[in-house]
């Protein structure tokens, strides 16, 4: 019973590595960016790439997976996803949706369409038990990992004058600037962290989710429930979003796996109407 | 000026917007001609018309009444399965399937509308969704009564109004489609005119002033949401008909993804938007699924990409010019 | 005194529409100049384009011997304007307390010296910026102005929406500032009197021209002027 | 003479702030009554109670001696009550002429009807006429409302508000944004009004208040300070120290 | 010379299946390729369209291909749905309907016209019960994914093993899951001899890993199922956590056979990097099929005609021998058991017994 627990937290925090890229373009910054996980699959090619050709090992191709997304990102944000600020909501996912069908059919021609894989250093294989818990020593370095990361972005975006100033940006980017708020600069730097975690994402995400080119469209629902259920106004929103729904996710399809696919949507569905800006919306009225 | 002549301008003013312009003629009487131009096509011409008719259902909730929705799927689902199985168990006539898809997917929406009541636009879509993909999954768990997976096998269609058989090339499924569209349309086009749908644009543009003005907010809104949800069930139901077959793709999201490509590329807001950007969707897809099977969504992704960075402008343009041209001639001729 | 700020038949606009048309100005350093005329006419306007966000069409703009005609709005934040738009545009999701630091720097106007001109900000230090009052929005848009510690301050009509006593402290505030600290300011302002008396110069638009150009003094000692440009009853 | 509007006890609370404290107020039929207060005193708070847009923490509200306080905004808005904003709220894409149509098609009742038309409705196009006229936006109906200028942007606020036919009326600073010369005509617009129509004005113009309104209520810190003649509250020491300064020449 | 025959093919070329288009397309010019296109005096041409996936363009294609370009057989199909919808247009057209990879057994029964020339699931599933029960397992847990095949599986399975005598338990995955850790979890929980699996071929790869990752792989619980989790197209990727499943297929690309032989190398000398899967025999036998019965009609490609010579039409594939049900127009061919080994550097399904001409036992049993 403990060890399904683990499983679910440990699931939680797949959705949130995966989603907490777009919870920083599309939460903090309101772009609804559907092309994040084209960004995630880019992440996952390097680390793919980096492990098969170049040898690399798994730690090193990490940091490259998230070097390269945010390398893309900063491009790409120059060159086409400015322009797209502005626009509309409804502009900004048709846009991204584009940029997504480019990266699917592009990753296919490329790459081809079978599945990747990667093979893990032996320390993150297995699993041990701590008190009859089973628990997988991958999964534990994921949560690890999202840990981390959860703290750190939080702290950067409500402790520091980058996170209250971005948020100005995002609020009212013409009076913001006329104010002084660099924003082209601002967003630049948090495209590029947001896909840049996103390409980590999509580099732990290969072993337990696969990769191939069509994740980008696969996964596309689970960030945005993380990110809609979490709200877009923090970091910690989605953390405990996607801890909570990948626990109920993972005890409800254990305990009724006749249910199973119902119990996420459900849940996103109560939830929303019941905290309709999120679970952790600061504080509407 | 006098009060009379003043009144007379008002009246003018209000009249002009539910007035048909020639260019409006003569795209529906390019639709229907296109039944004797393209005789090779009607099949593809006849899901044009059905996802015109599904994205018109769209551009009333989004465009009239600024609900965004990304679960429409649900009501094309829904209108499908009840026209297919009271086809299969009930009476095979067309008709009867329609005004039961709309029936059934009219009372789903009046059902789910609360969940989209409040909420921004972020929640709306995954609200919808969520709706969308829950009766997806209840599909396939009953499937005893829709077939789950395999789909909802041995729809015989008896001819429409007891004279038109459904045949191989269509011809019959187009024209009915058409009719079908045409006839919403018109409906649609009385009612975002109408002072409810001026309602609807209140809501839209402000939520709070519309209130403050006497608008019941969440009934128009239930309403609005209930009307688009029959027409796309009606969208479902001709689906259902015309290819004698349902499948759970009906309520798959990538229909409700899809449409909201084809109504951001017509633009919203105008009724006939969903229609063009059926059109160009479909043709585009079409034609570029024929040249390249594997990569078209390569081709698809760049063209959505360049129309919104700069393509719409070019686009829309080239069509106010011919639009505008095709207006003077009318004129012209009415002299 | 040298010239702060020279503008050169600046016309600019919204999209297609162009509003100003050929505005010339000249204020020198630590002078302040009252921006007047009828509703429309396109004061805000020109104000927005000192700053930086209209559609320019044509003409220069020089700040303190540096040319920023094509500079970006931040750009010409940073050369030293500090900006209260008319419609205050407070960023809503920030608190208070954020509002004033995400854009401070360093200078004489700090949080401290903000919260002690309105107290009641600092009342309100944690309120989100759309959990204000109207007024409150008001003072936090000139605060917020102030503490970017700018040569020149541009306020679009800073007392709109303020208690009376408000106003007359802060146009005792003001005075101040423009006489003792020598900011140089542009202020637009529905009642002309309270901002001639406050001001060196006035200007008055139409249509989107300068059709005046004075002293505050003597355009105050002229009220069939005023009367003239502005349709006010001579009447005080 | 029996109010047209009153309050019992109405509080209101975010989180630690309480933004208005046990007001009883009663507005009478026909007044001309004005509501001032310095800024955060609670005025707008107040207003968007009696206008339903928030839920008071308790108390009561009446109008015409009915329950309202459950009521949502539109129910009250067909009982005759209606209102204008402190910070503009318009339909950005409409032209004043469909607003001011809208409007009215809501109060005749129309709104409900999918297949009617705005055109052929004789009543509808009348006072839509008359109300543009009145209001001096017939140059610009046609123009999308969010082109025009603040101060024309102001005056379609209030026309709206009038459009209602309103028995109670809430002005939230009318005058904000709109220039000198032109206020006086505004406040000569509200002035005519028939006289069964009761008006509350918030206001932070003394001149404009102390020349409308016969009756002036002080709120500070969500409480009731001073009510009285405009004659007394000039002279009431507390209210001079609250929110005139010296300003109060009259 | 007398008009080309035109095959409509049909097949997803992208989404999520493509990976099965992919290895049709390839099997299909292969065979073009190395038999020739002529066939009884008839040239075969080839008219490929990508359906996604998605079941109404299917139909709407397979019907503008019957109507505008006037095709004398439907053939591809990659998923059952998909066969499903386009039954009505080969009956009413009356164009054989050759189903080159959807393995739900009923599908053959939604049309008189339609062949299949790849498997059914009923057929790969109920072996895998005779072998297990023989082979000393008693108590089998089944986790299958909850669509047509999946049940299929399941239910073929568990029928069979319960009447040899055994104790099943059965969950179903939805479509759509990331995570198999709860499921597996009530595997480990139930201790049985062997898990019984069937998901669709692309995420076998994540099934095999976390199946290693939760040790199940050391608890002593066998890996058994119908050849869908060990898909030769992905095996090299799944890797070392494949070792030892035991899986009852129609086709390995290790079949020990000249024909197979040849067929491997030249389709991998033509498609560098792939490797044959049973999607790929499905779509070679699928275009022999088609040309045996032109030769058995002498050239008549008429929809009766070319259905009455598909009846009972036998071949050597390189899957072994095979042969067209002339009752239910199902295919009859070995089945064989594999373990899933190392050969050379190479992971492989080497097969180790085989049971003959199989016929799709559900419609046997009618
Ligand atoms: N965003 C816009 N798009 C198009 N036109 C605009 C826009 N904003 C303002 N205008 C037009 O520009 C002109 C000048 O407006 P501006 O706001 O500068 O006037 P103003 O003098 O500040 O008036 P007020 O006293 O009402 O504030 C007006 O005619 C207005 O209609
Ligand atoms: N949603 C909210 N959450 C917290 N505090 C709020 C909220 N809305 C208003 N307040 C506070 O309640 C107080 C009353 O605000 P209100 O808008 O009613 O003032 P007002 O009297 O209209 O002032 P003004 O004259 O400046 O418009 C203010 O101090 C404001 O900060
Ligand atoms: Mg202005
Ligand atoms: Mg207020």
């Amino acid at each position: 019973m403990l060890t399904i627990l683990f499983d679910g937290i440990a699931y939680g925090m797949v959705l949130f590595v995966l989603g907490c890229g777009l919870s920083v373009t599309m939460g903090l910054m309101n772009f609804v960016n559907l092309a994040h996980g084209a960004f995630a699959m880019l992440g996952g090619y390097v680390a793919v790439l980096a492990m098969q050709r170049l040898g690399l090992p798994f730690l090193a191709s990490l940091p490259l997976a998230f070097l390269a997304a945010a390398l893309v990102g900063i491009v790409l944000e120059r060159l086409v996803y400015r322009p797209m600020y502005a626009k509309s909501h409804l502009d900004q996912v048709m846009f991204s949706i584009g940029l997504v069908f480019m990266a699917v059919a592009g990753t296919d021609w490329l790459m081809g369409s079978t599945q990747q894989f990667i093979r893990l250093p032996a320390w993150l294989q297995g699993r041990f038990e701590i008190a009859g818990i089973g628990i997988g020593r991958y999964r534990l370095f994921v949560i690890a990992i999202c840990g981390l990361l959860a703290i750190s972005l939080h702290w950067g975006f409500t402790r520091t004058r980058f996170g209250s100033r971005l948020r100005a940006a995002v609020d009212d980017a013409r009076v913001a600037r006329g104010l002084g708020i660099p924003v082209n600069r601002l967003f630049a730097v948090t495209f590029a962290l947001g896909s840049g975690l996103a390409g980590l994402g999509g580099a732990l995400g290969i072993e337990l989710m696969g990769l191939d080119p069509t994740f980008p469209l696969k996964f596309m629902i689970y960030f945005l429930i993380v990110v809609t259920v979490g709200g877009t106004s923090s970091i910690t929103g989605p953390f405990f979003a996607a801890m909570l729904l990948g626990l109920a996710d993972v005890l409800g399809k254990y305990l009724v796996p006749q249910l199973g696919a119902f119990i996420i949507y459900a849940l996103m569905v109560m939830l929303l109407i019941i905290r309709p800006h999120g679970l952790f919306a600061r504080g509407r009225a | 000026m006098s009060a009379a002549a003043f009144e007379a301008r008002v009246r003018e003013a209000l009249r002009a917007g539910r007035r048909w312009y020639p260019a409006e003629f003569l795209f529906w009487l390019a639709a229907f001609a296109a039944f004797l131009l393209l005789p090779g096509q009607l099949l593809l011409l006849n899901e044009v018309a059905i996802l015109a008719l599904f994205a018109l259902s769209l551009d009333l909730v989004l465009g009239y009444a600024g609900i965004v929705s990304l679960g429409h799927a649900a009501f094309l689902g829904m209108g499908a399965y009840a026209a297919g199985l009271l086809a299969r168990h009930v009476t095979a006539d067309p008709l009867a399937g329609l005004a039961c898809g709309m029936a059934a997917a009219g009372l789903l929406g009046l059902a789910t509308s609360p969940l989209v009541l409040r909420g921004s636009d972020l929640t709306r879509l995954m609200v919808t969704l969520g709706v969308a993909l829950i009766l997806y999954e209840l599909a396939n768990s009953f499937a005893s009564v829709t077939g789950g997976a395999d789909g909802l096998q041995g729809i015989m269609m008896a001819p429409v109004l007891g004279l038109f058989d459904f045949d191989l090339f269509g011809r019959t499924a187009y024209l009915y489609s058409l009719s079908v569209l045409f006839l919403l349309f018109l409906v649609a086009r009385r009612v975002v005119g109408s002072p409810f749908g001026l309602s609807l644009r209140a809501i839209r543009d402000n939520p709070l002033r519309a209130s403050a003005s006497g608008v019941p907010n969440g009934r128009r809104l239930a309403a609005v949401y209930a009307l688009a949800a029959a027409y796309a069930g009606a969208a479902g139901a001709l689906l259902a008909q015309t290819t004698q077959f349902v499948s759970l793709d009906v309520l798959d999201f990538h229909r409700s993804a899809d449409l909201m490509l084809v109504l951001i590329i017509g633009g919203a807001g105008y009724l006939y938007g969903g229609l063009v950007g059926a059109i160009a969707f479909k043709l585009l897809q079409d034609g570029i699924a024929s040249l390249t099977p594997q990569y078209w969504m390569f081709w698809i992704g760049l063209f959505l990409v360049l129309f919104v960075l700069g393509g719409r402008e070019v686009i829309h343009g080239a069509v106010r010019a011919v639009v505008g041209r095709v207006a003077r001639f009318g004129r012209g001729a009415a002299r | 005194m040298s010239e702060l700020l020279t503008i050169e038949r600046l016309s600019a606009g919204y999209g297609e529409a162009q509003v100003l048309f050929d505005v010339d100005l000249a204020l020198a350093e630590g002078r302040s100049l009252a921006l007047l005329g009828r509703n429309g006419v396109g004061k805000t306007t020109l104000v927005n384009s000192i700053i930086g966000v209209t559609r320019r069409r044509g003409g220069r703009i020089v700040l303190g011997g540096r040319d920023l005609t094509t500079a970006s709005p931040e750009q010409r934040a940073h050369a030293g304007i500090g900006w209260v738009p008319q419609e205050r545009n407070i960023f809503k999701s920030l608190t208070v307390l954020e509002n004033l630091t995400a854009v401070a720097r360093p200078g004489p106007w700090d949080t401290a010296r903000v919260f002690a001109m309105f107290p009641r900000l600092a009342e309100r230090k944690a309120n989100l910026g759309d959990q204000l009052s109207g007024g409150e929005q008001q003072m936090l848009a000139i605060g917020r102005a102030l503490v970017l510690n700018p040569r020149l301050l541009l306020l679009d009509e800073p007392t709109e929406g303020l208690a009376p006593i408000i106003v007359e402290e802060l146009l005792r505030a003001l005075k101040r500032l423009f006489r003792d600290e020598g900011l140089a300011a542009i202020v637009i302002e529905q009642h002309a009197r309270k901002i001639l008396a406050l001001t060196d110069e006035a200007i008055i638009l139409e249509r989107g021209r300068v059709v005046l150009a004075e002293r505050s003094a003597a355009l105050i000692a002229e009220p069939e002027r005023l009367e003239h440009h502005l349709g006010l009853a001579a009447a005080a | 003479m029996s109010a047209a509007l009153q309050t019992f006890g109405l509080c209101k609370s975010f989180g630690g702030i309480t933004a208005t404290d046990h007001v009883d107020f009663a507005l009478a039929k026909g007044a001309r009554h004005a509501l001032i207060g310095p800024n955060g005193a609670g005025k707008t708070t107040f207003v968007n109670q009696l206008t339903g847009m928030l839920r008071p923490s308790s108390g009561r509200i009446e109008l015409m001696g009915e329950d309202i306080t459950a009521l949502p905004p539109e129910a009250r808005v067909k009982r005759g009550l209606a209102r204008t904003f402190q910070i503009n709220q318009l339909f950005a894409t409409m032209t004043p002429l469909e607003m001011i149509a809208l409007v009215t098609s809501e109060r005749l009742g129309r709104g409900r009807s999918p297949f009617r038309t705005l055109d052929r409705d004789a009543t509808l196009v009348a006072e839509t006429a008359e109300i543009l006229t009145r209001f001096k936006l017939d140059d610009i109906m046609n123009r999308p409302i969010a082109t025009l200028p603040y101060g024309r942007r102001r005056q379609i606020e209030i026309a709206a508000a009038f459009a209602a036919r309103p028995s109670v009326l809430l002005l939230d600073e009318p005058a904000a944004g709109v220039p000198e010369a032109e206020r006086r005509e505004l406040m000569a617009t509200v002035a005519a009004l028939p006289e069964d129509v009761s008006v509350l004005l918030i206001e932070h113009d003394m001149d404009l208040v102390f020349r409308f309104a016969n009756r002036i209520t002080v709120l500070v810190n969500g409480r009731v300070l001073a009510e009285g003649t405009p004659e007394a509250m000039a002279r009431d020491p507390a209210v001079r120290a609250a929110y005139l300064g010296e300003a109060a020449h009259v | 010379a007398q008009e080309a025959v035109k095959i409509g093919l049909v097949l997803p070329m992208t989404g999520p299946f493509a990976s099965t288009g992919r290895q049709i397309d390839a099997a299909v010019k292969l065979f073009l390729a190395r038999e020739g296109a002529v066939h009884g005096g008839r040239k075969l041409e080839v008219i490929l369209k990508d359906d996604a996936g998605n079941a109404d363009a299917t139909r709407r294609l397979a019907q503008e291909l019957v109507v505008n370009d006037k095709v004398s057989v439907l053939a591809g199909f990659g998923l059952t749905p998909l066969a499903m919808a386009t039954a009505q247009i080969a009956t009413q057209a009356k164009v054989p309907e050759v189903v080159m990879a959807a393995a739900t057994a009923s599908i053959t029964e939604a049309s008189p016209y339609i062949v299949r020339t790849s498997f059914t699931l009923p057929q790969a599933s109920e072996p895998m019960a005779d072998w297990a029960w023989a082979n000393g397992i008693k108590k089998v847990f089944t986790v299958v994914t909850d669509y047509g095949p999946g049940i299929d599986a399941e239910t073929s399975f568990a029928g069979k093993f319960k009447a040899a005598g055994g104790s099943v338990e059965s969950v179903r995955v939805p479509l759509r899951n990331p995570d198999f850790a709860p499921f597996l979890q009530r595997v480990s929980e139930a201790k049985p001899d062997a898990l019984f699996v069937f998901v669709p071929s692309g995420v076998g790869a994540q099934f095999m890993k976390q199946f290693v990752e939760r040790g199940l792989d050391k608890a002593g619980i066998k890996l058994i199922g119908p050849g869908d989790v060990v898909d030769d197209d992905i095996l090299e990727g799944i890797g070392e956590v494949a070792l030892g499943a035991i899986t009852t297929h129609h086709y390995s690309a290790a079949h020990d056979s000249p024909a197979n032989k040849a067929f491997v190398a030249d389709f991998q000398k033509a498609n560098p990097g792939m490797r044959p899967n049973f999607m790929a025999v499905g779509g070679y036998d699928g275009m022999r099929l088609v040309a045996e019965a032109l030769k058995a009609t002498k050239g008549d490609a008429s929809g009766e005609k070319l259905i009455a010579a598909m009846k009972g039409a036998s071949w050597e594939s390189p899957r072994g021998p095979v042969r067209i049900d002339p009752e239910t127009r199902d295919i009859i061919q070995n089945v064989y058991v594999r373990k899933t080994q190392k050969v050379g550097s190479e992971l492989h399904n080497v097969e180790f017994a085989t049971i003959p001409n199989v016929k799709d036992p559900v419609k046997a049993r009618k």
